[in-house]
């Protein structure tokens, strides 16, 4: 294989691809298969058979479409008609109209267009467009073409400039320069050198990376193959979340296809780079979504951090130089190197270019997987894509950051998506979650919630996170039993500061968010719940839950 | 051959397949769960010794995560989301529902070893919380009514046929 | 080697030369600063879980553990800002709360790092409410005993168990609070087959933890026996 | 704090009167006593500038108003001593944590780690370490479900831990106060 039988490939399948008029898309991520999905496309299959269009039709499976309210959801192109809530028995009158008489119908159709308005998809340019499954839809729009470019016609360090150049910053949560953390790798000097690409979504309501996984797999390889041949690595694992069993057959279909086309392996499309590709599952420890944790779970031990320097791009893997990546972050790589660097500094913002996926979840309209813009307002993403608030509720606060991110009111919400501002209000970016709450959450309880969870997940290793978050807990439960004394509140906020700082990892240097932006933006709900012994949200002082395992 | 003697035999060919690596533990001790339904005492003694490795460092890795299971699970098992979506739609409700319709406790199973409840921290289907598993199939959008009945229909031995 | 190389850096102001690749921890013991620590010993592999010995780097908003962080050439380091004085009482603080931490009824009473420190460091009551854990105390073994009450988590034992003695008998169990030192696979330390009995584990225990029955504290308790050991090898 | 020292300094110059002093026995062993005791000759010069106006070594049945420096003993482990250390608290002007069980709950609070504390405590203690007459009394006060250290349910301003604590330092804390001064406590602490 080399980059001509890379084009013929596409031309073929293009070729094929053109011979139909239409082509439905079906979603069958996580998404729409509880409601579904597969019986969906069963149905889709045999109605284009029965009614004589499987010549004109293509029924194909794929990933998210992203509005996961309104599965299973199914596409239709051309033209992009979106179907909501498609259930078997409404399939043969969808066919008959859309394909046969070639009017859609309208009654089904998704009819929102403010959700898809102001998203750019960028990472998720092939999610429910193509069949994750076949490595040759990827390659017909596009796919390997930046691989075939890079080593071709570009040396490793023309790939790390090319990627300096977008701006690119890494989308697990820290935004540390993309390319300079290439050429951190590129130039250590110890061998062999390792990739790890992070697909342990730990977080509680986010789920972009799993649907990227579903629905694009071959994405996140090829941006990885780009990765290895830039910092020389030649052994890659994408550590992914055992929770995901769709997620892990479609990167296992992907890697098999990859090796198959002589895309891993020794002689990648002819030339002398070698790169191989494991998968390495996760088994339930939020943890190990932690940089130095990772490393610790790959290779085979209890996931707990270990302190910086010294750092992975030195001494990751067995010791060896290490790039960890986000896959979303490598998801972008081939598009910059198609397109040029430069092409990508044309989205986003100066200083934080390039989109963001965000699972966009809680009491909002339209909940589902949503790409936008660095630079998008929280007020935009809320009430223009996520449509406001249901059943006439008031809104009360938006989750940006996941579990360690930060509650934020009304009053912040014009805060623009990118780490500096983010980081001003209180919140992170975090991987990726923004969950919206309405007037019927407790702020007290909310961040007890967080608090709980960063409790179960923490290592253990160091004390601020071990035993500093348990006294936390504590002080939560006396507050919600109506215990609680003002003096509690300024104990809270020296312990978290205390936290934040003094913290190993990660984990624990942002656990503490949603105590302080709560205390910082809610404090009279803490003064309530202390002084009144009040919860306005009802939610406190009821019979103690003891739920957690 | 036995069941033991077979899934013995499974079990060395994933040893094989990973070539008695220290590193592959992880992997090794999901195929074990798989094959196993369960990882106890014995089985670890064994990998432990398959790979080399000093039992404690095994124990301490299978306890550290939290989808290895040290205890015979139930023959049905319901797990429910405790995402933040799912939490912020109210999955407290259900849980405590079922915890009082089928008498069992979180992390528990009933007293005829025939059910198990479980939580879990997202499973990512959080556009239709709250969600509950029950044996590998999401319900999502659930009610307890929902819920409480497709554990009974599933106890009664019927099959889920709303997938 | 490179490693050879002398460096200079700035500890609380003063000048000091350090052979490349000393930790921050060292280089300000060997010119006599000393940074509390509890999990730190020297002879172990450094672990940086305690975070008593957090320092201060100019230029840097974040706080390094001195423990593990190399010393570099034109580093200046501070040991002892108010700041950093703040956040050692709240550890230890943290520590005392966490478990059952009763001088008074301890058998390394007199003898414990965590009890001199939150007396040097003037932890003179915990603001925090404590916990009380309630961990069966482990008799059964010959003369070893565990009370995992007292335990801080520094993993000494473990790692002079894995790296000195080289059995890997101790290993955690669990994660968050629920972290425990364990025998084999979870045994009482009576049962385990692979402990030699070798005692290192209640030698650097920094707290009454693991201790010997019918022997005085201070026969036991020798914490310089991994130094001394890893210094020996080295020679040969 | 500072107001609490003009308050001390201010008796001390009107040397008509003596600095009002008192101290508590709550749970503990009474081996704090014994130390403040052991201030040895030196209770000689202290008993000159202060009046012992409650304590358990004194015969005064009812807390005073005005106490200008309070050391308690012990920890608080039932119902009554709560109320004890309530009033104490709001009759004195200075407190002071005497000795580990008030600084820490010390032994007294081992008992803590038992669920249901206060009952279990109770039925080992009268029922089944005995074997004639086992029964619980009833005229003991209702104890608290944990044993608490002394800043858990009051202010406390100084703490003296030891068990027991060092008559030096007793003698220190109350020098320093009775002089106007802000005893510094850094590095003097001693547990155990």
């Amino acid at each position: 294989m080399n980059l001509s039988d890379i084009q013929r490939i596409a031309e073929e399948e293009n070729e094929f691809q053109r011979a139909y008029k239409y082509r439905i898309n079906v979603c069958c991520s996580s998404g729409c298969i509880p409601f579904g999905a597969f019986k969906v496309l069963k149905a889709f299959e045999d109605a284009v058979k029965e009614l004589g269009v499987e010549n004109i039709c293509k029924v194909a499976r794929t990933g998210c479409v992203g509005t996961c309210s309104i599965g299973p959801a199914v596409l239709v192109d051309p033209g992009e008609y979106l179907y909501q809530c498609v259930t078997p028995e409404n399939v043969r009158e969808i066919v008959q109209g859309h394909i046969v008489s070639g009017v859609p119908v309208t009654k089904y159709l998704y009819n929102n267009s403010g959700y898809f308005r102001k998203q750019r998809r960028l990472v998720l340019r092939n999610a429910g467009k193509i069949d994750p499954t076949r490595v040759q839809d990827y390659i017909s729009v596009g796919g390997y073409f930046a691989l075939a470019k890079c080593l071709s016609t570009m040396t490793p360090q023309g790939v790390i400039q090319e990627i300096t150049n977008s701006g690119l910053r890494g989308r697990g949560g820290a935004g540390f320069s993309v390319g300079q953390k290439w050429g951190l790798v590129a130039r250590a000097h110890n061998t062999p050198k390792y990739i790890v690409a992070n697909l342990d979504e730990g977080d509680p309501g986010i789920f972009a990376n799993r649907t990227l996984a579903e629905a694009d797999p071959h994405a996140i390889i090829e941006g990885m193959i780009i990765a290895s041949y830039a910092i020389d690595a030649q052994k890659g694992y994408i550590y992914i979340r055992s929770e995901y069993p769709l997620a892990i057959e479609a990167l296992q279909k992907a890697i098999a296809q990859a090796k198959s086309m002589n895309l891993l392996g020794d002689n990648i499309l002819g030339t002398q780079h070698k790169f191989d590709l494991e998968l390495r599952f996760g088994a339930g420890a939020f943890v190990a979504g932690e940089e130095t944790a990772i490393l610790m779970s790959v290779e085979g031990r209890r996931a707990q951090p270990r302190p910086r320097p010294p750092y992975p791009a030195n001494q990751g893997l067995w010791g060896k130089p290490t790039l960890i990546q986000n896959v979303e972050t490598l998801a972008n790589v081939p598009l910059i190197i198609l397109n040029g660097g430069t092409w990508f500094k044309g989205f986003g913002l100066p200083n934080c270019t390039g989109t963001k996926c965000f699972s966009l979840t809680g009491n909002i309209n339209n909940p589902g997987l949503i790409e936008v813009p660095m630079g998008i307002t929280l007020r935009e993403i809320v009430y223009d894509i996520g449509g406001g608030i249901p059943s006439g509720k008031k809104f009360k606060a938006v989750l940006v950051g996941g579990p360690s991110g930060g509650c934020l009111p009304e009053s912040v919400l014009d805060a623009q998506i990118d780490y500096d501002s983010l980081k001003r209000v209180g919140a992170i970016m975090g991987s990726g979650g923004i969950v919206v709450l309405n007037e019927d959450s407790c702020m007290v309880d909310t961040a007890r919630y967080f608090t709980d969870f960063c409790i179960e997940e923490s290592c253990g290793k160091c004390t601020p996170c071990r035993a500093g978050l348990a006294r936390v807990k504590d002080i939560f439960d006396k507050i919600a039993t109506g215990e609680g004394e003002l003096n509690d509140v300024d104990i809270l906020e020296k312990v978290s500061e205390y936290i934040i700082n003094a913290s190993l990892c990660g984990l624990g240097q942002t656990a503490p968010n949603p105590i302080l932006t709560t205390l910082r933006y809610f404090r009279e709900e803490y003064i309530e719940h202390i002084v009144d012994k009040k919860c306005r949200a009802g939610i406190c002082f009821k019979k103690e839950h003891k739920g957690d395992e | 051959m036995t069941t033991e003697d077979i899934r013995r035999a499974q079990l060395e060919r994933v040893l094989k397949k990973n070539n008695y690596q220290k590193s592959a533990l992880l992997e090794i001790l999901h195929s074990a769960q798989e094959i196993y339904g369960y990882l106890d005492q014995n089985l670890l003694v064994d990998i432990a010794g398959s790979l080399n490795l000093p039992p404690s460092h095994v124990y301490g890795v299978v306890t550290f995560y939290s989808y290895f299971k040290m205890r015979k699970p139930g023959q049905h098992i319901v797990t429910a989301c405790l995402g933040t979506a799912c939490y912020v739609k109210g999955v407290k409700q259900i849980i405590e529902a079922i915890e009082e319709e089928f008498n069992l406790k979180v992390g528990g199973s009933t007293a005829d070893g025939k059910l198990s409840l479980s939580l879990t921290r997202c499973i990512g289907a959080c556009a239709m919380a709250p969600a509950v598993v029950l044996d590998d199939q999401v319900i999502g959008k659930a009610t307890k009514e929902i819920v409480i009945e497709r554990i009974r229909n599933v106890l009664a031995g019927e099959r889920d046929e709303s997938v | 080697m490179a490693e050879n190389s002398m460096i200079t850096l700035k500890i609380d102001g003063v000048q000091v030369s350090v052979l490349e690749g000393t930790t921050i921890l060292k280089a300000a013991k060997d010119n006599g600063i000393l940074i509390p620590t509890l999990c730190d010993l020297e002879g172990l592999t450094p672990y940086g879980g305690c975070r008593l010995c957090l320092v201060e780097v100019t230029g840097s908003p974040k706080l390094f553990p001195a423990c593990t962080t190399p010393a570099n050439s034109g580093m200046e380091v501070t040991t002892n800002s108010e700041r950093l004085k703040s956040y050692r009482k709240m550890t230890i603080q943290l520590l005392m709360a966490e478990r059952v931490h009763m001088c008074a009824v301890c058998v390394a009473n007199d003898h414990c790092e965590l009890q001199a420190l939150a007396n040097q460091l003037g932890v003179n009551h915990v603001v925090l409410e404590r916990h009380f854990t309630r961990e069966p105390i482990d008799s059964s073994h010959d003369f070893l005993v565990i009370d995992r009450n007292r335990c801080i988590l520094c993993l000494r034992c473990v790692r002079v168990c894995d790296k000195i003695e080289g059995v890997h008998t101790l290993d955690l169990k669990n994660r968050s609070k629920d972290t425990e030192v364990i025998m084999d696979l979870d045994e009482s330390w009576g049962n385990s087959c692979s402990c030699t009995g070798c005692r290192k584990c209640a030698k650097v225990c920094p707290v009454g933890a693991i201790y010997i029955e019918g022997e005085a504290i201070t026969q036991t308790k020798h914490r310089d026996v991994a130094e001394f050991i890893t210094a020996r090898r080295n020679n040969r | 704090m500072s107001t609490t020292n003009t308050v001390i300094a201010d008796c001390n110059s009107s040397s008509s009167s003596k600095v009002r002093v008192a101290t508590v026995w709550l749970s503990g062993c009474a081996g704090c006593h014994m130390s403040f005791l052991d201030q040895d000759e030196r209770i000689v010069d202290l008993a000159k500038r202060i009046q012992v106006v409650y304590s358990p070594l004194v015969d005064v049945k009812e807390f005073p108003e005005d106490v200008e420096v309070t050391l308690i003993e012990g920890s608080v482990a039932n119902e009554e001593q709560l109320e004890v250390l309530k009033d104490v608290r709001a009759k004195s002007r200075v407190l002071i944590s005497l000795g580990d069980c008030a600084v820490t709950g010390n032994v007294t609070a081992l008992r803590n780690s038992w669920e249901n504390s206060d009952k279990e405590v109770l039925e080992r203690a009268y029922k089944s370490s005995e074997d004639l007459q086992a029964a619980v009394p009833n005229m003991v006060p209702k104890l608290l479900i944990r044993a608490k250290p002394l800043h858990e349910v009051v202010k406390v301003d100084f703490y003296i831990p030891g068990c027991p604590p060092s008559a030096d330092l007793i003698n220190y804390v109350l020098t320093e106060l009775l002089a106007g001064k802000t005893p510094n406590m850094e590095g003097k602490a001693k547990y155990g």
